[in-house]
């Protein structure tokens, strides 16, 4: 199902730099709150712990879903014994807060101490009689947003293989039955005759609610229905897959997952451009419709609509020039946005370029240069961030979206930016959000016409570059 | 293994660079896995620095880990000192290199060989140290190194200062406010006459640190971090030092009389006691507000303290004996130095609580159910909880410690904040209390008028679910926009559909 | 008649009061029923003010009305001249002394022949003006007074001060934040090189008043309180004003511009763009915070603002001009100078509101839904209301608007403040978004630890509805120590009887 | 039933002097919030609304039961008609607010103006529907407290004359019974057989709820059934009151009310000291006991114990002197109480002193300086300010209880100082807040003491006194 195109007039490289980006446990942020009965317990340092909160910022609430379980010297050296400490841990979080799942998270320590988490997880999910799923989320495999990717490639382990009987409901955690009853009804309500008869489909990755809704009913347009979504709301309605089931994946860091889907499950992906972009969603439908076997119908009409609603935005960008830093892999897909936008973009740093799992995403990125008439980026993996400024300054870039440690610096010598992890958090698939990634997107550049006129361009004195 | 849902204090590592950064044209590499490097974002965002962070990660990845660091680790130290020629690299350990068990001072050596700065290895502990004590052994260490240096080349300037000098010690990027408090001590000094001979690390260069025992005396304002090199200096040069914190009324006086002590037993000759009596009953408003009625109705309130040692036990004071109010417990969660902290506070408080586990500090403070909190941002989420009121009087650090407006802690202009923060803390907790009194007293069916958004328009139960999922604050004007797109399309129900269509067609 | 909730400008004998009360050793006796002196709790409460407020009541009473006024109000001045030896006795109409039309100026005519002091009456119509007119035409009054009374002695001094110098004028009692944009404006001076001759009213001496034409020009911060003294300095001695109100990195430029021009008019060479450039780009932070990452996320929100004239049209050209905030709807309440209103702002609003009608301003929140609101108290609870933030940049004045610390709102440290208020006001709302997205997310049966007050203990109806009565801010204290009482003395159940009981024995 | 012994000893001045206290239409702030289906409407000047918003602070809720009627030129000029101004303001508070009862608060203005609001409310009543009760709480005649005695004085009138029944509760307005509807199950639910047979007693005097509670049973525990209160908590549910009725009043600046009791509902006024401090509280019981033909019973011992719980507070101010400035009438309960404290008190500053209705309090006083062997204080009837200031400074008093005006000042001046206003807003009445005054009183004391030792007695340079 993979495309096997590879689009050649597309230029890699990989400079193997010293980058900023965030460590992959982030994952924990939006997943403990996507996951509504869960609990995620990173297994690692201070230093784990202290990114979360601090520089990730991820907030305590009344009753927290997510801890550390801190290693400390004892654990290193293996004086404490590894399955004891976890049992006294998760004995306590599961009278505390009583979770549905506990994901232990691990981390560069575990990888490098050799901690068995995926040995030790069977033996206290038996003794505990809570399910623990367990990812590798670290940092010298992984970087940011694929952290989300070891969490789902470790779910799709546990997703049923039939649909749930009265039978395996009891089995279920009986009070998070009790609690879900119902529950159903809120799901979108449609008549089964609306659809068109199709293999079931299952969407991977992970979306706030309103866009999970958004999306499943892009395609219920086109008469698909979607059977589930991994992940779910509540652990205990993970989605069902059966062998040959279609899956497909709406985010561009979900290789390993997509992975996982096909060999373990036997499922078949079907490859396709992220739905990202008016551009992107369109392609995104056309493939799922292809490869479902249904006629899309209104697509080009739907497409050209979004375009003309977006004019106010795009007429601030097209012409300018986008230099993408590299944080969270969702760089390509919103480069080949931008230029069938009318900008121009010399160069997508990423921090890991899967050309199999984007295959279909490069396809069109290089599509839609040739279309737009410009040239083709040089797609850099694993990029030097120094060596970036410096091309920054060269090549006069109008906005440069980055991680969040080289923002404000290069906003103080006068060089528009914009986060990249915003696109991580704010709504950005499908064609009603396109509107949200140009909103984000001409943010500093409505705001710093303005302050330039003021004088207020550089705010640095004698700035070493 | 410890269940930890907030830390206190960060790893070792921040604090490394917390000191190495603060110094002007020093460079740390650490020596770690991608995304370690996140306190350049602290930088960054907490702090708003215009420039670009001076650490650079040397990253480990499975490469690494197959073919050994050094190579990699000397690359990036020669790099830098080429890009960026600083005076210094300070290689900086982390958890990862700890457990490797990495040789960091044989790559130290190596690096020497080929760079024209200084490159010193940061003698921290990730396992053993808290960030708090890294910073303080690590402004030791670098001190030390530059005293060291002096000395060997006989760089070391002769006497003291001509009128009496200060260096200020353990100013910090990333510090609880220790910008303003920087400049509020500096207009201190000013006022008594006493030159400031350095800050540092905030600023400073090392190759002036030779110059550190011009001072007459050290002022070491903050109680962790500096003081091991104040002791250091002590040792070396017999340099004193002053280590009370001029936070509060009380203890600024305290701190300025020891200053003149100092300052006269080196032979100076100077009385800042009208000083102290001017500033206390008349120029700063604190004193003042104790008295007013206002702080009179404060008068037995309970209150929890939960901070670090600075600000804890300086807190526990001001509140004790200037305001009267009633500190039921004082607490720190620096642990290593907690005979010290029993000592400051146990005079002025009912209860001490030596702790760096959240939930144990929460569930003290609900069991003892004070009036007001002042503690961190953790304990300000248990006040949330609680309904009590706190104020943020400590680390660990948050945005809105770092704010544009001037809000130091220290000296009198601090005296002066600190007053605002206890009152607005207290009035806070009564207007909430206030409302709840009498915000029942609507009985009476209210005739709304211009403030509601409801309307005749029928929501299908899907689209009034969807609507909920939407936060309250965009609520309403989504459901107006949707109705209006509705009514202008003879819409009879609106559905999930029209709710994402008006969205797309008004850009709500 | 007019139905009015809340009143924006107070009434006109607090205006002449602000401005009595501010000049040294000036008296007011008012002439008024019993009660209508509150101006004095005003400044003991609010301000804080240490001194007792010269202001006597001359009281209106069933008897007085019967007997006539005159002998009561003579001896009441004749007596405060003897008491208090004030320079000056101002004699301040008021609402019941416009009613009953007195003729006060007879009675001052009178009581100046027994005293020592000068006595004059101030001249404003209660149902005429304003609080904030009859203090500007009070201040004139005082001024053009003492000016005449110099001439007529031939004690005007000549020529003018050798330095560049100003007289600030309209900083006075009980005004918004006017104490530390005082000190603020007098470092602003003092870094540009201009002397300030004179501030008036606030601390300023009647008999000094004379010196005001020695000073280059005056300076009138405030568009409600200065402006008829700087006229009337203007049209008598040609003295030119500069009535740009320094508030904001641009407009204070546009401030130090204007000055800068007026003095080289005069003979002056001076040049300020060096020091402007420097404060707004490096040492202010407040054009920094509108370039940086946490301001861009504000660009394009849209505010509405509201206040005096002075501060609304302030904040709205701040808002829009240097963070690039919509500011949909601009207003005042102070009608009398709509005109000049409406040229501020025109630009850098959609929507314009005159109007001193809470209620109007209200409804047009609620229509416009703005993510922030920046306007007086009022604004404040209509925010709470709809859920909206409310940075507070106006009067009338609250006692929140006199912090201990320092907060002007004028000059450089000013634009920090500001920026910190607009910051502040928009992430609390942010906060509130972030707990209401995700606070539904806890669907889990949460099992409280050691936050609970729960309890096997019965209690009646009645009891529970006593219990129900009391503020939730003490109600689980006092639920606590009922329950401990109840269990001590083997109560099966707690009534009424026994939660009064409890609390007379504990005193909870 | 009113006291004729005047006791000799008390000596009473008039000094008629300028003296500060708050203006009687303060009662709004207070009233609004216990009557809670009321509206008051204060038909006055900006002074009187800039009064209550700014220097009393009345909050505005988000809906506000209180607002001006601001007369304007063409009011005082009778450029316009009352009548159809009041109806114009009446009818939008009737559509915006719907309140049970509009209460007029009439101001010096109107008194001046002579604007005959007694004859325009029933004109207005009958052609809006809704109940308009008029109070003249103006400056030219009342002071500060005395405002809630002209409202009640006027609400006397209001009080059903018999007990309502089906066919009168018909009459009143719908919604509020719908919304009132159980409510009487609130109230202290007793069997009739705990109470003694006796004439039905109304008390008046607006105090919190939960004190209203607490009197009542203290009553209750002697037998005594309360039958009703005035102010009740809602105006719906005003309190019958028949010829021959006992009533009571608690707060000592209700002489007006009572009067109105007498003459007007011909009922019988029980003159009893006040119930404030445990001292008042037994005097007033056995007062109302003996009127009632109860035999009082535990009164001693119930006072004994309350003494005993009082101590650590009373020996903080045993032998203290305290000054009364005089503010809130409260005046004579609070010396007499803290008297028997055993302080000393050389002057009791009030605005307005009513030996009739004060006959029993004024007895109590002179009795307890008798009993504790203290000089009895000098009553000064309107009081000047300046010289008691000086009198103040002159005997070194210890502690000085004022207005807000002169609290702050006295303050920087090294004197110690509560708040009258805080008397009058807080819980004082009955055994169980006897401990709450002490609170108060003892407040400045203990929390100066510790001042002083810091140097930080006087905060003024050069005080001119």
């Amino acid at each position: 199902m993979i495309a096997d195109t590879q689009p050649q007039a597309l230029n890699f490289e990989c400079e193997t730099g010293n980058y900023h980006t965030f460590c992959p446990i982030s994952c924990v942020a939006w997943l403990y709150q996507k996951i509504e009965d869960s609990f995620f317990l990173v297994i690692g340092t201070k230093t784990c712990g202290y990114f979360l909160q601090n520089a990730m910022g991820v907030m305590i609430f009344a009753e927290p879903r997510y801890a550390m379980a801190e290693l400390e010297e004892g654990d290193i050296s293996a004086q404490l014994n590894d399955y004891e400490e976890l049992k006294r841990l998760c004995t306590q979080i599961k009278r505390d807060r009583n979770p549905s799942v506990i994901v232990w998270i691990g981390t560069c320590t575990t990888e490098i101490i050799k901690m068995d988490l995926e040995g030790l997880a069977p033996k206290l999910e038996a003794e505990l009689g809570i399910p623990i799923v367990t990812a590798r989320a670290n940092g010298l495999d992984y970087a940011f947003t694929q952290g989300e990717d070891t969490v789902l490639a470790a779910m799709v382990q546990r997703c049923p293989d039939k649909p749930v009987g009265e039978v395996e409901k009891e089995e279920r955690n009986s009070i998070s039955k009790l609690l879900n009853f119902g529950r159903k009804k809120e799901d979108v309500a449609v008549t089964e005759s609306e659809y068109a008869k199709h293999t079931p489909l299952v969407m991977f990755g992970s979306l706030p609610d309103p866009v999970v809704t958004q999306l499943t009913l892009e395609l219920k347009k086109q008469g698909i229905k979607v059977s589930g979504w991994l992940p779910s709301k509540r652990y205990t309605e993970l989605p069902v897959i059966e062998e040959g089931y279609f899956v497909s994946g709406v985010n561009p860091f979900l290789s390993r997952t997509a992975t996982t889907l096909m060999r373990r499950r036997k499922t078949k992906l079907i490859g396709a451009p992220f739905p990202i972009g008016p551009d992107g969603t369109r392609a995104w439908i056309e493939k799922i419709c292809s490869a479902l076997g249904v006629e899309p119908k209104g697509l080009a009409e739907r497409e050209a609509q979004i375009w003309e609603s977006l004019e106010e935005y795009v007429k601030l960008i097209r012409g300018k020039s986008v230099f993408f830093m590299g944080d969270n892999l969702l760089e390509i897909s919103l480069a080949r946005f931008l230029i069938r936008c009318g900008m121009t973009c010399p160069e997508i740093g990423i921090p890991y370029m899967d050309k199999r799992y984007q295959a279909a995403e490069l396809a069109l990125l290089e599509k839609t240069c040739r279309e737009m008439g410009v040239p083709t980026p040089t797609i850099v993996e694993k990029p030097d961030n120094y060596n970036q400024i410096q091309r920054i300054y060269a090549q006069d870039i109008d906005l440069v979206i980055t991680g969040m440690a080289h923002a404000n610096p290069l906003e103080a010598r006068g060089i528009n930016t914009k986060w990249s992890v915003e696109f991580t958090f704010a709504q950005i698939h499908g064609f009603t959000n396109a509107r949200d990634v140009l909103e984000l997107v001409t943010r500093p550049l409505r705001r710093n016409n303005s302050l330039k006129d003021l004088g207020w361009g550089k705010l640095v004195k004698d700035a070493k570059v | 293994m410890k269940l930890a849902y907030w830390m206190y204090a960060g790893p070792a590592h921040i604090g490394t660079l917390r000191i190495s950064s603060s110094f002007k044209n020093v460079h740390a590499i650490m020596h770690a896995p991608i995304g370690d490097d996140y306190f350049n974002v602290m930088r960054s965002m907490l702090e708003r620095d215009r420039n670009f962070t001076p650490v650079t990660i040397s990253s480990v990845d499975r490469n690494v880990l197959a073919r050994g660091s050094q190579e990699k680790v000397v690359d990036n130290i020669t790099r830098k000192d080429t890009e960026e020629t600083p005076d210094l690299i300070v290689l900086t350990p982390t958890c990862t290199s700890s457990i490797l068990q990495e040789d960091l001072a044989n790559f130290v050596q190596r690096a020497q060989i080929d760079t024209k700065c200084d490159v010193l290895l940061a003698d921290v502990n990730h396992y053993r140290f808290t960030e708090l004590q890294a910073a303080d052994r690590t402004l030791q260490q670098i001190v030390q190194y530059y005293i060291a240096k002096a000395k060997k080349k006989g760089q070391l300037p002769e006497g003291k200062t001509e009128k009496p000098s200060v260096n200020i010690i353990g100013i910090s990027s990333l510090g609880f406010h220790n910008q303003h408090d920087c400049i509020e001590l500096k207009r201190l000094m000013a006022d008594i006459g006493v030159e400031v001979n350095a800050v540092i690390p905030e600023g400073a260069s090392v190759l002036e640190l030779k110059n550190l025992p011009r001072a007459w005396f050290n002022l070491v304002p903050y109680r962790e971090i500096g003081l091991m090199a104040a002791e250091f200096l002590k040792e070396e040069f017999g340099m004193p030092y002053v280590d009370i914190t001029p936070m509060g009324v009380v203890e600024t006086a305290r701190c300025i009389r020891k200053i003149q002590e100092v300052v006269n037993a080196q032979g100076g000759d100077v009385n800042y006691e009208e000083f102290i009596e001017n500033q206390t009953l008349y120029v700063s408003q604190a004193a003042w507000f104790s008295r007013s009625i206002d702080c009179q109705n404060l008068t037995g309130k309970k209150a929890v303290v939960f901070g670090d040692n600075t600000h804890a036990a300086a807190m526990t004071k001001i509140l004790s004996r200037e305001m009267g109010i009633q500190v039921v417990m004082a607490g720190t969660y620096c642990k290593a130095d907690e005979k010290w902290f029993r000592d400051q506070v146990s005079e002025y408080c009912d209860e001490v609580l030596i702790s760096d586990d959240n939930g144990a500090i929460a569930d003290a403070i609900a069991r003892i159910e004070p009036s007001a909190i002042f503690g961190t941002q953790m304990e300000r989420h248990v006040g949330k909880r609680l309904r009590i009121p706190c104020g943020v009087i400590s680390a660990p650090i948050h945005v809105q410690d770092f704010p544009i407006g001037y809000k130091p802690f220290l000296g009198y202009e601090g005296t002066n904040q600190v007053a605002d923060l206890v009152y607005n803390s207290f009035t806070l907790g009564m207007e909430d209390h206030l409302l709840e009194i009498f915000g029942g007293h609507d009985t009476k069916e209210v005739i709304t008028r211009g403030m509601s958004a409801d309307s005749d328009m029928n929501w299908t139960k899907e689209a009034q679910l969807e609507l909920n999922k939407i936060p309250g604050f965009v609520r309403g004007k989504i459901k107006r926009n949707t109705e209006k797109f509705a009514r202008d399309r003879n819409l009879s129900e609106i559905t999930v559909e029209a709710m994402y269509a008006a969205k797309e067609s008004v850009g709500a």
